[in-house]
């Protein structure tokens, strides 16, 4: 069954159940429904999680009945990745327990690092075979072989991932750490499961790949060693869940063994020994649960008597631990038995000395597996001497109900494994049949193997009996290399390394910042003249025009006694010098409409700095001098230097014509307009000009935003309300008797006429701060500057001039007045509020831009009127005038706004007298502690 | 396309100025040096449009070369609003961080050297945990939810404590 | 009248819903209905132009009526069709949250009244970055979207606003200062500024020079998309605008310097000159920004970080310059662009439920609003890559691409990008464990709001006692205020956006490949700029 | 195949609500669900069938469906 998904990337939702897929399926769905049942009865009736934990167990169970079925290499990864972040929620269970959030957090990581190695590793071989389809893969898997290194790098890279999983030796120590775990999670996940995945991914590429180079030198040796070690351990232990757990590592590195040997035999005998350890294991787990349930502990040292006080109970126990241990008539022994025919025939046609201490190692294995199976019932269930039998209540009956049908089943297939051989045998078809085909049966008469059961059951009675000694051993032996201990260290190297890393890059100092971004900017376009050739520039010419160099060096000065002024507003006029100068340039250029623009940008932006920065002290005083001078300096020539060397080799590469020489005529003809420039801005490239509209209003919005705080502040005073002379009076205090107060004195006197000569609010001002000539200039120059800046908006068309020129006429012409009468007669002479000017700039704007549309045209597409008036006589009309129009408001509604901001409210502000509820001004620490930072926020 | 001398050397001399003027600590420098930038970006705008020619002011009797090229005048004009509204912008930002906190200098962001100096101890990762061998409370302070933290074996599981 | 000339509308709306919130700038309530109406209109618009676009290939509308290279165009394909549509959705949905915390915390006077007009500025910014067919015309495209973010960055004009506002507005001004030395140095060589006639011009200048203009061009987009050397002053700036305003600039800010790199790399300069110095700057934005990640506690902070590590999984789609590259590369930003944009929301929600967005001192989440847990596990696990989420598929593209190339420093890549993917789990699994599985009691100093209504309230709805001993400004608020249902539906909507990426994951795959494939073939592209006849 | 896996995970999906109803019994409803599956399992593939006369010839591999 195959639905397509993403075929770009050849990922489909391919499904197929065969053999193997079914005897997993049979263990996840079979324990996974019997460890549910149980869960009825382990949980508190009022747990309030049960509901998260019910859904993430059956989830589970889907998502691993899905990775058994998929046929795609990237599906079967999706649920594997799933079943990672189930378990990470299922162990997390009881998340108010630390070990249980750190284990969980341990497994999560552990595992996904696996996964996406195996990720990497499905992708060589998915890009390899050409498909993600693992039958097809597995079917090519000889011609893949020849490939080489690839494959075999891959197929290490998938067994990385398998051995994660499963839990072997590098990644082992997260499966006792995961025993933090509800023990219905553990008895599924940790037994029957999860853990089983990286099994079945070695069973399902071993038919195929167990030939590739690093096969046998992964799954052998790490099998091995998980066996022994997990084995060694489990005899340690004083926890039952932790016997168990050290139990299930060490069969899951004995299950890879015989799993991943990779002939016939070895097929079947590793099927049976999985169903076989499923079933064994999840009982004892679930038995754990009920003892842990019942009596409150699982430690070993404090159970006693429970054998008696619940019989039945044992008794399952019994038959689980002799399965674990390969007591004869049980299924554990079948499986057992032929796993060791299989290494026997191994050893003897092999005939290496690897082979045979591949077999003493098993056997040894085993040895210990019956060893600590001893030690679970012993510790379980026996009365200890020195401790009294333990309370322990009675086991109802649905609750044993779940471990009571897994040993009856093991019981079962044990008598009678005949089913089991039958199933396993198709899978073992995949493989060569070389010799006699080995059958899982309880009795295969007196064979070598069944010498080694012999001595295993013995030397594990012996091991069983001589405990005592054997924990002294073990106590005085510690483990050299211990892996959680090391996980850990390496968590905390990342994070020490982290926290380096980010000391070195964030330094929050913008300084830092800048001077990467600039020494980047300065060396990339260097690195790549050096790399490739390019065309050095041939013709030059020292001026254009005479006046230019003696314009240029003024501006030169004018930029080196900025840098060097300490003063404040004087490093301000250096820099407005250097503006006006190249207001100069533009002009001698043959630029009238950039000349006029940037003279009276230059004006509007002298008169902002000064409103803005009035309140600051004159000094540009610094606490300490900004260190690096000299580094700054060099960084500064170095970007100018590249700069000139760039735009020369810019400029001497130019081979093809500038567009810009269809310009006057297109401008002309279709613009309907004289100024190319004008007819550029609002016509030809009108889509520009639209957006500086909005960068305009930002900006506006912006400053009225960071100076009112509360919205923008456009509630209009009028200056009736306001008493005569009140605004802005002096603070100054002169000496009592002196000429200045005499003066004051008389000046005040006059000031009472009720209305003024000249400017409406002028009144408002106090006597000590106007000056009749200003404002009488003021009253002659506005009305006709106004004029002028409409004459500029009209004319633009044809003459230098338009929208940004008359807008900001008109702006300087506010300017004016609010400089001779205060922020009163701003008011008076702004009757609109800056926002409805900039709304108003941007609707019509905007609508010019969008009614062309109706009429079938583009967006922001301009029409010629003619039409004739009798006075005015033949008239043509452009409509991006009217977009025109719209700029003009938006740049007077911006000069409106800084005066207003920058303005009238730093006045009221210096007064005091603000009505706004001004921020309390609090004097910040150097550093601000973290609390008032937090509350700021 | 010949290349202008003093255009070159203006050009020079302002962006050295103003990365200067930008890289220092005072806010006030910094809105400078970013005016003085933008201007020299503008000259350098005008020298891409080579030499200096007529006012592009159309009339039929001029040769289209004649006129000095009106593109980058139209770049040079929307470059000058813009850094217009930038440095008011700015200069509303310096009125602002003075109300503030009464100094015109560009702050270091303290969160980043805060966890540039953090210990590397996190209670999370390598706080010591008790071992518990059960997840049942006993029933007497048994709150809804089993296995709350108690630490009652203390089964030496040997390699997880410290 | 084709549907294409109606591309720019897509600025042209938001520009004029603007200009109307700025007339009604005391009228709140119609600011809100103005600007989620335009924007609504503006999504619906941009699906049409990506369903028109989607088989068609390129289009291009001459504004104005002017040919190019005279005129500036607007084109639209399939990579920015997507663009605009997932940007739409995604600021639409911000916009909800923005409006329903304003209504919520009820200050209808303050800042939330310019809020509107520059949001809606933002958003036309951005469209027009994506549109734009003209090199000056993305550079325009570029300040608006930068100016209206000053704006919104230093909102309300508190104290750590100002100091990351200045390191914010003087590196950007910056960033664009060198765009445009770029655009005057690019006029200078070539004499034009459409992009389409630049892809014929560039080809015939000297390859000195080509690689030079490449070069400032990758360095000025790289700061704006906060590429590994430039990209220190993103976690100081970002996280601390107001929730909705980081969550927009992460979502969008960066994605259009991405999407202005993708552009310079297919379109201007083809071929593989520097795809092997892209290969490192990849890998190195990648590991350092997730390093970075590791070291935080302020869960604002570690998502600005994650956000500059995953930009260096884009930039490796690119450098590996392949269809399988760039198309997982173009997927790749599309997921990117929702899922962090609806952490940042979480965050947000994180912030005012626990009181402060720091790690350590947060605890116990998951049992006071299981809404609020699986709203940040789902997105979360999505960023860090686990199956079946669309962080996995982009990844896995991006995989198969490094592998096809198949040279040892595409490895390399291949397997930081798996470090990465491994790390950006770690360190959200780790806020989880703290911030959401730990009890309020374990935590370093909760915020007492924790404390409060830890024991009572479990789900959004019941817990209605009033929160009163808490020291943050939410004092005085019961839990419903605390997750209004305005707040709580957009994140939903995003969540769930970023899910169904996973569902049309086939194709949203076949849309990017396609996208992929024109672009490296660059003649669509020109033809439908052009004309027939132009592609060479 | 497919309908077992999204029956089983649309019942996971819906499980906490069923928990809230009828508490912790919804737990056999739960592990009624993987039992069904078993049974399935068991009724659609022969070869892991208990066989009855023909078990000793070898079983052929079930076709893929």
């Amino acid at each position: 069954m195959i639905i397509p998904w993403i075929p770009d990337l050849r990922v489909e939702l391919a499904f197929r159940m065969d053999t193997l897929a079914a005897v997993l399926s049979i263990l996840i769905l079979g324990v996974g429904s019997l460890v549910l049942f149980y869960c009825a009865r382990y949980f508190r009736p009022g747990d309030a999680q049960m509901g998260a934990f019910g859904s993430q167990l059956l989830a589970f169970a889907a998502a691993m009945f899905g990775l058994v079925t998929a046929d795609d290499l990237i599906l079967l990864f999706i649920f594997w990745e799933i079943t990672t972040v189930l378990s990470y929620l299922l162990i997390g269970y009881s998340a108010h327990r630390l070990s249980a959030r750190r284990a969980a957090l341990q497994a999560l990581i552990v595992t996904t690092f696996g996964g996406l190695t195996m990720l990497v590793g499905m992708v060589l071989i998915g890009d390899a075979a050409g498909t993600l389809r693992i039958s097809e893969i597995l079917a090519m898997a000889p011609q893949l072989l020849e490939r080489g290194a690839v494959i075999d790098v891959a197929i290490a890279l998938m067994l990385v991932g398998a051995v994660s999983k499963s839990a072997l030796l590098p990644f082992h120590f997260w499966l006792p750490a995961a025993m933090a775990a509800p023990t219905p999670v553990s008895a599924y996940l940790h037994a029957a499961a999860m853990v089983k995945a990286g099994i079945y991914l070695v069973a399902r590429l071993a038919p195929g790949f167990s030939e590739s180079a690093y096969w046998h030198g992964v799954v052998l040796v790490l099998g091995l060693a998980t066996m022994l070690l997990g084995g060694w351990r489990a005899l340690r232990q004083y926890d039952l869940k932790l016997i168990l757990a050290y139990g299930t590592v060490s069969q899951l590195g004995f299950l890879t063994l015989v799993v991943g040997l990779g002939n016939r035999e070895a097929a079947v005998a590793g099927l049976g020994l999985l169903l076989a350890h499923g079933f064994f294991k999840a009982t004892l787990f679930l038995v754990v649960g009920i003892v842990d349930h019942q009596a409150g502990t699982r430690d070993i040292r404090k159970l006693s008597g429970i054998h008696r006080s619940a019989p039945k109970l044992f008794i399952v126990a019994l038959i689980g631990a002799a399965s674990m241990a390969g007591i004869p008539p049980l299924l554990g022994f079948v499986a057992k038995e032929s796993v060791y025919e299989t290494f026997v025939h191994y050893a003897e046609k092999q005939g290496t000395a690897g082979a045979a201490v591949l077999l003493a190692g098993v056997v040894i294995g085993s040895i210990l597996t019956f060893a600590y199976s001893a030690r679970f019932v012993w510790g379980g269930f026996a009365t200890k001497a020195n401790c009294q039998p333990t309370a322990f209540k009675r086991v109802p009956w649905s609750f044993l109900a779940a471990p009571g049908v897994l040993a009856a089943v093991t019981v079962i297939f044990g008598l009678w494994p005949k089913p089991l051989d039958a199933a396993i045998a198709s899978y073992a078809d995949l493989y060569p049949a070389d010799g006699d085909p080995t059958h899982l049966a309880l009795w295969h008469g007196f064979t070598t193997a069944l010498l080694l059961t012999v001595i295993t059951i013995g030397a594990g009675v012996l091991l069983f009996l001589q405990r005592n000694r054997v924990e002294a051993v073990q106590a005085r032996f510690t483990a050299p290399l211990d892996a959680e201990r090391s996980y850990r260290g390496i968590i905390g190297v990342l994070d020490d390394v982290a926290v380096w890393v980010t000391g070195r890059t964030q330094r929050g100092s913008l300084m830092f910042y800048l001077f990467v971004i600039l020494s980047v900017a300065v060396v990339t376009p260097l690195f790549a003249l050096i790399v490739r050739d390019a065309p050095l520039p041939s013709e030059f010419h020292a001026f254009d025009s005479p006046l230019q160099p003696v314009i240029g060096v003024g501006i030169i000065l004018g930029a080196l006694a900025a840098v060097r002024a300490n003063k404040r507003f004087l490093a301000v006029l250096m820099v407005s010098v250097t503006g006006y100068g190249i207001a100069l340039i533009f002009a001698l250029q043959g630029a009238p409409d950039l000349a006029l623009t940037q003279m009276l940008v230059e004006t509007i932006v002298l008169v902002a700095f000064v409103l803005a920065l009035r309140s600051l002290p004159a000094r540009l005083w610094q606490r300490e001098p900004a260190g690096h001078r000299l580094l700054r300096a060099l960084l500064g020539i170095a970007f100018g230097a590249t700069m000139v060397m760039i735009a020369m080799t810019a400029m001497a590469s130019r081979v093809a014509e500038p567009i810009s020489l269809a310009f006057p005529n297109l401008a002309y003809e279709v613009g309907g307009g004289e100024n190319i420039v004008n007819v550029t801005l609002v016509d030809v490239r009108a889509w520009d000009t639209f957006g500086e509209l909005s960068v305009l209003a930002m900006a506006a919005t912006g400053v009225a935003s960071l100076i009112f705080i509360r919205g923008r502040g456009d509630k209009r005073r009028r200056a009736e309300g306001v008493a005569t002379g009140s605004v802005d009076r002096g603070r100054e205090h002169f000496a009592s008797s002196g000429r200045q107060e005499a003066t004051l004195a008389l000046a005040r006197k006059f000031s009472s006429v009720s209305r003024d000569a000249w400017l409406v609010a002028g009144r408002t001002l106090a006597p000590e701060r106007r000056s009749i000539i200003f404002e009488v200039v003021t009253r002659l120059l506005f009305h006709s500057v106004i004029l002028f800046s409409i004459y500029l908006l009209l004319a633009g068309h044809n003459m230098p001039g338009g929208g940004f020129a008359g807008g900001l006429m008109a702006g300087l012409a506010l300017t004016i007045r609010y400089l001779a009468g205060g922020r009163f007669e701003l008011a008076e002479a702004s009757p609109v509020s800056a926002g409805l000017l900039l709304g108003g700039g941007l609707g019509v704007a905007g609508l010019s831009a969008a009614v062309p549309l109706a009429f079938g045209g583009q967006v922001l597409q301009s029409a010629i009127i003619k039409f004739t008036w009798p006075v005015f006589g033949e008239i043509k009309f452009v409509t991006s005038t009217i977009f025109d129009i719209g700029v003009y408001l938006v740049v007077v509604g911006l000069v409106l706004d800084v005066l207003r901001s920058l303005g009238s409210e730093i006045d009221e502000r210096s007064e005091g007298v603000s009505s706004d509820d001004e921020e309390t001004v609090v004097p910040e620490p150097d550093v601000a502690s973290r609390e008032e930072e937090e509350v700021a926020r | 396309m010949s290349i202008n001398i003093t255009f070159m050397v203006i050009m020079g001399a302002l962006y050295a100025c103003g990365i200067y003027l930008l890289l220092e600590r005072s806010l006030t420098r910094v809105v400078l040096g970013l005016a003085m930038l933008a201007n020299a970006t503008n000259i350098l705008l005008l020298s891409t449009g080579g030499f200096q020619g007529l006012a592009p002011l159309f009339n039929a009797g001029i040769a289209v070369e004649d006129y000095n090229d009106p593109l980058p005048q139209a770049f040079i004009l929307t470059s000058i609003v813009i850094s217009f509204s930038v440095t008011a912008f700015m200069l509303g930002i310096i009125y602002r961080s003075w109300v503030l906190s009464r100094q015109d200098e560009v702050q270091d962001d303290i969160e980043d050297r805060r966890v540039a100096s953090q210990s590397s101890f996190d209670a999370e990762d390598d706080a010591d945990v008790p071992e518990d061998t059960t997840e049942f409370t006993p029933p007497e302070e048994a709150e809804e939810a089993p296995g709350s933290l108690r630490a009652t074996g203390q089964s030496t599981r040997p390699e997880a404590k410290e | 009248m084709n549907t294409i000339s109606l591309a720019p509308l897509a600025v042209v709306l938001p520009f004029i819903g603007a200009a109307l919130a700025f007339i009604l700038i005391r009228h709140t309530r119609a600011q809100r209905v103005i600007s989620i109406s335009i924007l609504s209109v503006t999504l619906i618009l941009e699906v049409i132009l990506l369903f028109s676009v989607w088989e068609t290939g390129a289009q291009a509308v001459n504004v104005g009526g002017w040919l190019p290279p005279v005129g500036i165009t607007m084109v639209v394909d399939q990579f920015s069709a997507l663009m605009l549509v997932v940007s739409s959705a995604v600021s639409l949905a911000v916009l909800i949250y923005a409006a329903g915390q304003g209504m919520t915390d009820g200050d209808e006077d303050g800042p939330i009244s310019i809020f509107h007009p520059t949001y809606l500025i933002l958003v036309a910014g951005v469209s027009n970055a994506f549109l734009a067919g003209d090199l000056f015309n993305l550079y325009v495209g570029f300040e608006i979207l930068l100016t209206a973010s000053y704006v919104l960055m230093t909102l309300g004009g508190t104290t750590p606003r100002i100091r990351a506002g200045v390191t914010y507005v003087v590196v950007s001004v910056v960033s664009s200062l060198l765009f445009l030395i770029t655009i005057a140095m690019i006029y200078a060589a070539t004499g034009t500024v459409n992009m389409a006639d630049l892809a014929v011009k560039l080809g015939d200048l000297d390859p000195g020079t080509q690689l030079m203009l490449h070069l400032m061009l990758l360095v000025a987009f790289g700061i704006k998309a906060a590429v590994f050397p430039l990209s220190f002053w993103l976690p100081d700036s970002y996280p601390t605008a107001p929730a909705p305003v980081t969550a927009v600039f992460a979502g969008l800010l960066t994605k259009v310097g991405v999407y202005a790199m993708v552009r310079t790399e297919t379109l201007l300069f083809p071929g593989d000159r520097i795809n092997s110095l892209l290969m490192v700057v990849a890998g190195l934005t990648m590991v350092v920004g997730i390093l970075g990640a590791l070291a935080q506690t302020d869960v604002k902070r570690m998502l600005s970080f994650t956000l500059v590590s995953h930009i260096g999984y884009m930039v490796f789609g690119l450098a590996v310059g392949s269809v399988v590259g760039i198309g997982s590369a173009v997927f790749y930003v599309a997921h990117h662009i929702t899922v962090q944009t609806s952490l940042f929301l979480v965050t947000g929600l994180i912030e005012r439920r626990g009181g402060t967005a720091n790690m350590d001192r947060l605890g116990g989440l998951a049992k006071l609003s299981p809404l609020l847990a699986m709203l940040y596990f789902i997105p979360a696990i999505n960023l860090g890559g686990i199956p079946p989420f669309s962080g996995f598929l982009g990844k896995l593209g991006l995989l198969e691409a490094g592998v096809d190339l198949g040279t040892p420093l595409a490895y390399l890549l291949v397997a930081a990008s798996v470090l990465t993917s491994l790390l950006t789990l770690l360190v959200m699994a780790r806020v989880w464990n703290r911030a959401f599985w730990r009890t309020p009691e374990d935590a370093v100093h909760p915020d007492p709001i924790l404390l409060a209504t830890g024991a009572g309230g479990s789900s959004l709805r019941n817990s209605g006692e009033v929160v009163e001993t808490s020291s943050s400004r939410f004092a005085g608020r019961n839990a419903n205020d605390l997750l209004p249902r305005t707040m709580v539906y957009p994140t939903v909507g995003l969540v769930a956006l970023g899910v169904s990426l996973s569902v049309l994951a086939g194709p949203l795959f076949s849309l990017s490949d396609n996208a992929a494939r024109d672009m490296l073939d660059r003649t669509p592209y020109i033809e439908a700029v052009l004309g027939e006849g132009a592609g060479q | 195949m497919l309908v077992v896996l999204t029956v089983l995970f649309t019942v996971a999906l819906v499980a906490p609500l069923m928990f809230r109803r009828i508490g912790r019994s919804a737990f056999y409803v739960l592990a009624a669900v993987p039992a069904a599956a078993f049974v399935w399992l068991l009724v659609t593939f022969p070869g892991t069938q208990v066989p009855t006369r023909r078990w000793p010839r070898a079983l052929p591999t079930p076709r893929r469906p």
